[in-house]
């Protein structure tokens, strides 16, 4: 039998003004499991709570009721103080008779009736209240960066930097990602290189990060301070122990006709090879689709010519398991396919460029060892033309809705880095608007205008064409209300941006949402940014919305405190108010799964007995109460009311609406 | 029988969730804007934690309107509780009025916690719409009118 | 049909004796024709097998029990019952590999007491030509269109086509009459408020809550019924105030909405003849214009739109109104 | 003035929602009679969000359109400059008087492939 007390409080006068507290009290004392029933002055005070304490001692009360403002303002006050008198702090109800009775209502009269209703509902529901404890889950001191580029290099050494182990899984042969494929960076040109790599050097040298290159995220399981990830190491024909990264292999490597990715097609490597010189490992990779042995077991050269015998034409796919307390997520972007967009005149025109492929145009490691020569003849382009917003702010279909954040800074970049090795080129931008927030960034672009004489065009290229070899871009000058034609040597389209399509796999993997164009949907869009819905992922990088490298880098850092906040922690306590399932009662539907937004719920096998010594195997929903947040979306999808919460259980809301209505 | 009188003092149900509308209920008491005090509100942790049983419960033991209130769309404390609401009750809402209930006795309002003017002015309305109608008489339960 | 029902027994008993599968779940004579039965036959025992015009059961929701008890069994689906096996196997309830589908031609199914309401009593068998139906009685041969005798749940017919099978057995074109799926929905929609409301309370003020809609149908297949669970707070084995009529049919059609794949089975076995389907069809009608177009059990994956959500969907004041 | 004249009319015809227009330029980029119109394709959505109804009513511009639909194609808005710009023709022409081909004579083939702004504008072009 329950043994319930009633505590009303006065709150001065802003209760007892409007509400006959002494009625409530006596029409609460013959309530049902009701053994007390008093009212005080200030229930929150010291004295107050010594009031509560003493009665559930002297009454041996089994819960308690509190009539008093908002359970938003002092529920936790309450849960303390009835904890200190040893009852569990889950036996606490409160009746909101301030801020949703006596402040809203002058007729006393009303008001006192509505408190008496709304105490009576209070009660109705902590007799079905039962004691609650959280759970406590351990945690793994070892976090795991999905994604090897500037966001997720810089958040595994922040995360190393105190102390952590880390995994870094990166998709391609080496970390580095966009990044290291940029020239210079704006706003103030450091060289791109300069700048990553020795951040590359520090993670390859870190005893607490641990770099799985080629590798990708094959399954995840568990949940936050306890995922359980499974690594797919790709094979790469090469012994990553063995390999010094000497390159005789390379030389002696027949087949040329490989594409080299890191330079954006633009040039060819060999089928074994090394994306570039400061590759982190700096290990080489075979390319299977290109390699003589692996295609027809012809060759086998590199073989004979590895001095430590690294190459291993058998290797296959091997796995990794591991266990980690934290997930980052930083799988970062790619710009989007031109296809939609033949007015460009990309697909036909090897000098209408995309500004990624301009960068390695312009990069001293690149196909042109940094002079800047056009693709189709290797000649100096004298005048180049920049088209920006190519896919970006396009709701018609054919691109992507959003602004990709990062073109206007860069093209002011490139034309500037332009007319100041080549001052004899002529540069023209068309643009739509130029979005230029943050610090130095305006300036940055006027400097473009005003010191480097770059000519902005304010409009849109309709169409390119080739003339006689020259490319030739029509578009509108709205300020001069006129259409023009622009001679060109070489366009650059400034191509909008996208998030790498490996996210879409990932966020299944980890049960978190992606939105619409594909960006990782946050906790909250204002106050949770780098967190992602699901407890012990976050967020860093293009992946989660289009930013620029100080802003990655800002949002792996923040990303890293938060891991690092997490996996300090020895244990972690959960919410117990958490769905929980009758086993008896589920029919093992799924439904439930298909709306917990956290992936707290799986299915499992288990057997039960049926009578007459026989047992069936059933497959029944299994809750994480350490995923489990509490919203109650499966209670109402299962038909068979298998799922119940605890804290808010559906005869405890039943008995309320009952209490409400009782006339 | 005997006729129910014009004393019937009506009786509405407001389930709010915890982190928008039941603060805005909050902010509607702080800032002293009044309603009628036939609304209660129930505390849920969210919108979509209230089943289609609580509500035909409520009309049974004698509400005569019923109001969900939850977080804006897209703001839910649980990213997407919200919009498991709006589809439930939508059908669930469209299905009573296709038995014949009065469509006005029922209704789903998003209430942010700032909107304190808007939960009153919410409430007030909606007290006005279900006094007009009056009694709920075709999802009544007699047992529970003695 | 009754070249069909051969090709059937002669499936069953071939694969019943090859040991292909254990049993068989297909349709069983009763005393009369119009009794036909749902049963389980086994290698030694065919007896009884019947496939005709009666055999309305839709057979999908026996192997939930059946496919537990382990071996491989063989079920005939008609057209329509093979979306209730696809749901239920969406739903886990039956392991897909257990058992062997065999579609089987449905050319609408009829109902006895539509034949004694015209006046035809003493009915000895049935046979389908074409748009007739020749029904020998005790008082001689009747003839009657075939479309009057059709059991409610086939007047109208959501698909000819099998969502699931191993194989099929189909000698003629089946004849479609989807069109007029949601008329009678969209004439109750078209009531008023009041007048809807006495529809429906003469309607379920029939309702002796037998259950007999709820066994029979293939999206009820909860282990304990929230109406059989004293905990659930709306138990009730009987239907004490009109209200309880209501709550039991709005609660059920609430649960099996977005599962009920429209096999009318509910309207077909009610014993007071309450338009049950109505309430099915109503929520597939409303998923169907506000989400757009889902059909249960269509495909094993899809994702049931009461589960699913867009950030875009309509409101309820939207589409039912009620905000002045 | 009557309503066939007003901003919300013509705004109905062309279907096209002039709001969305975020002021690119890429229509009159694109548009091979540039040259010709005194109102420019990117204008002709500008003025008809300001309700300049009275300039666009009054300018040649509409009789240069080839209604080649390339603004169309390319917006990358999803607004229409070419069936506003067909939508003041439309209305300039219903002023003037009746049309000599009539719908019917399209054979059923052409109306479904044909856009049917294109379309219009043929009856405007081929009439007398």
């Amino acid at each position: 039998m329950q043994r319930i007390g009633v505590f009303i409080c006065h709150c001065g006068s802003n209760i007892a003004a409007t509400v006959d507290v002494e009625r409530v009290t006596e029409a609460l004392a013959k309530e049902p499991g009701v053994v007390y029933a008093v009212n005080y002055q200030y229930m929150c005070s010291e004295n107050g709570q010594q009031l509560i304490k003493n009665a559930i001692a002297e009454h041996r009360l089994t819960g308690i009721v509190v009539c008093s403002c908002s359970p938003r303002m002092h529920e936790a006050t309450f849960r303390k103080t009835a904890e200190a008198a040893g009852l569990n702090a889950y036996m606490v109800e409160i009746a909101n008779i301030r801020e949703q009775c006596s402040w809203i209502h002058k007729d006393i009269e009303e008001a006192t009736e509505k408190a008496i209703v709304l105490a009576r509902t209070a009660v109705a529901k902590i007799l079905l209240d039962k004691p609650l404890t959280a759970g406590e889950t351990g945690v793994t001191k070892r976090a795991l960066v999905i994604g090897g580029g500037i966001a997720g290099i810089q958040a595994a050494l922040d995360i190393a930097d105190a102390g952590y182990e880390v995994d870094i899984v990166e998709k391609r042969p080496t970390i580095g990602g966009r990044m290291a494929q940029l020239d210079k960076t704006f706003p103030t040109l450091d060289c791109s290189a300069c700048i990553l790599t020795p951040k590359m050097v520090d993670c390859a040298q870190s005893d607490k990060i641990n770099i799985f290159s080629y590798s990708e995220v094959e399954e995840v399981k568990g949940f936050v301070g306890n995922f359980d990830v499974k690594i797919r190491k790709k094979a790469r024909h090469v012994d990553e122990t063995k390999c010094t990264g000497c390159g005789v292999c390379m030389a002696s490597c027949p087949s040329k006709k490989g594409l080299n990715e890191f330079n954006m097609n633009l040039n060819n490597r060999p089928a074994i090879y090394i994306p570039f010189a400061q590759a982190i490992p700096n290990v080489a990779i075979i390319d299977p689709e290109q390699c003589l042995k692996l295609k027809s077991d012809k060759c086998g050269l590199c073989q004979r010519k590895c001095g430590v015998g690294a190459i291993d034409y058998k290797q296959e796919d091997s796995f990794v398991e591991r266990k980690y307390g934290a997930i980052v997520v930083a799988t970062g972007f790619r710009p989007i396919k031109l296809d939609n967009f033949n007015e460009f005149g990309y697909a036909d025109n090897k000098d209408v460029v995309t500004s990624l492929e301009l960068e390695r145009l312009m990069n001293a490691a690149g196909p042109t060892k940094g002079t800047l020569l056009r693709p189709s003849d290797g000649k100096h382009p004298k005048v180049i033309t920049f088209i920006q917003c190519v896919g970006s702010r396009d709701v018609s279909g054919c691109g992507k809705p959003y602004c990709s954040k990062i073109c206007c800074m860069y093209t002011a970049k490139h034309a500037m880095l332009i007319r100041e090795k080549y001052p004899d080129t002529e540069v023209h931008v068309f643009y739509i608007d130029i979005r230029t927030p943050g610090k130095n960034y305006d300036e940055f672009y006027r400097r473009a205008v005003e010191q480097y004489g770059v000519d902005y065009i304010k409009g849109m290229v309709g169409k390119v064409y080739n003339e006689n070899g020259k490319l030739m871009v029509q578009g509108s000058d709205l300020l001069d209300n006129k259409q023009i034609v622009i001679p060109s040597d070489l366009v650059v389209l400034a191509t909008a941006i996208e998030p790498d399509p490996s996210v879409r796999d990932i966020a299944t993997k980890l049960t978190i949402s992606i939105d619409t164009n594909d960006f990782l949907t946050e906790a909250h869009a204002k106050l949770r940014p780098v967190e992602s819905p699901t407890a012990g992922v976050f967020l860093a990088g293009v992946c989660q919305g289009p930013k620029d490298v100080p802003e990655t880098v800002s949002q792996a850092s923040a990303c890293a405190s938060k891991v690092i906040g997490l996996l300090a922690k020895d244990k972690l306590k959960g919410n117990p108010c958490v769905s929980h399932v009758d086993e008896n009662m589920c029919t093992g539907c799924s439904q439930c799964e298909q709306v917990c937004p956290y992936g707290a719920i799986t299915y499992i096998d288990k057997e039960f007995r049926i009578g007459g010594g026989k047992t069936e195997t059933r497959r029944v929903a299994s809750v994480n109460p350490a995923v489990c947040q509490g919203c109650g979306a499966c209670t109402v999808t299962c038909p068979s009311g298998a799922m119940d919460l605890y804290g808010f259980s559906s005869a405890q809301i039943l008995k309320e609406v009952e209490a409400i209505c009782k006339r | 029988m005997q006729e129910i009188t014009t004393t019937h003092k009506p009786l509405i149900v407001a389930f709010c969730c915890n982190w928008c509308s039941y603060a805005g209920a909050d902010l509607a008491g702080s800032s002293r804007l009044s309603y009628p005090a036939e609304v209660k509100i129930i505390r849920v942790p969210c919108s979509c934690r209230v089943n289609p049983i609580f509500v035909l419960k409520a009309f049974q033991r004698g509400a005569d309107g019923v109001i969900l209130c939850g977080c804006h769309p897209g703001d839910c404390h649980y990213s997407t509780g919200n919009y498991h609401t709006r589809r439930r009750m939508a059908l669930m809402f469209s299905m009573l009025n296709y038995f014949g209930i009065e469509k006005e006795r029922t209704r789903i309002e998003w209430v942010s916690a700032a909107e304190g003017a808007k939960f009153s002015q919410v409430m007030n309305d909606f007290a006005k719409t279900i006094n007009e109608l009056g009694e709920n008489r075709r999802l009544e339960d007699l047992r529970c009118k003695k | 049909m009754q070249k069909i029902e051969e090709l059937m027994y002669k499936r069953a008993s071939e694969m019943l004796e090859s040991g292909e599968v254990d049993r068989v779940i297909a349709w069983k004579k009763g005393e009369t024709c119009y009794d036909v039965s749902p049963a389980t036959f086994t290698k030694d025992n065919l007896e009884g097998f019947v496939y005709d015009a009666f055999c309305g059961a839709n057979l999908s929701k026996y192997l939930v029990e059946e496919s537990k008890k382990g071996g491989k069994i063989l079920v005939f689906l008609k057209p329509c019952d093979t979306y209730s096996f696809n749901q239920l196997l969406s739903e886990h309830r039956i392991k897909r590999e257990n058992v062997y589908v065999i579609g089987i031609e449905c050319q609408g199914k009829i109902d006895a007491n539509k034949l004694q309401k015209k006046g035809i009593d003493g009915i000895l068998s049935v046979e389908e030509k074409g748009d007739k139906l020749t029904v020998k009685t005790l008082y001689g041969d009747k003839e009657i269109a075939f479309e009057e005798a059709l059991s409610v749940k086939c007047e109208t017919c959501k698909s000819k086509e099998f969502a699931v099978s191993d194989e099929t057995i189909v000698l003629n074109e089946m004849r479609d009459n989807r069109e007029k799926r949601f008329e009678a929905v969209e004439r109750l929609e078209k009531m008023t408020e009041e007048e809807r409301y006495a529809f429906w309370q003469a309607e379920l003020s029939k309702c002796i809550r037998c259950n007999a809609c709820r066994n029979v149908c293939p999206a009820c297949t909860c282990t304990h019924c929230v109406f059989d669970n004293d905990k659930s707070g709306i138990a009730g084995k009987a239907n004490a105030d009109s209200f309880e009529e209501k709550l039991f049919h709005i609660i059920r059609s609430y649960h099996v909405a977005g599962r009920c794949t429209d096999c009318g089975e509910c309207s077909r076995v009610c014993p007071q003849n309450i338009p049950l389907h109505l309430i099915n069809r109503k929520y597939i009608k409303d998923m169907n214009e506000f989400y757009g177009e889902y059909q249960a059990g269509a495909a094993v994956t899809a994702l049931n739109p009461i589960v699913d959500f867009t950030k875009e969907d309509v409101e309820a004041a939207t589409v039912v109104g009620g905000k002045k | 003035m009557s309503d066939i004249f007003t901003v919300e009319n013509i705004k109905r015809i062309s279907g096209t929602d002039v709001r969305k227009c975020m002021k690119c330029g890429k229509c009159s980029g694109r548009c091979p009679a540039f040259d010709d119109m005194d109102i420019k394709p990117h204008q002709f959505v500008t003025m008809l969000g300001q309700g300049r109804v009275e300039e666009l009513l009054s300018s040649k511009a509409i009789f240069n359109c080839l209604s080649c639909m390339a603004c169309v194609e390319r917006c990358p808005r999803g607004v229409a400059p070419a069936n506003v710009i067909e939508a003041v023709r439309d209305t300039v022409e219903r002023m003037q008087g009746g049309d000599a081909i009539k719908a019917e004579d399209i054979p059923a083939i052409v109306d479904e492939l044909i856009p049917q702004q294109l379309l219009m504008s043929a009856f405007r072009k081929y009439k007398k």
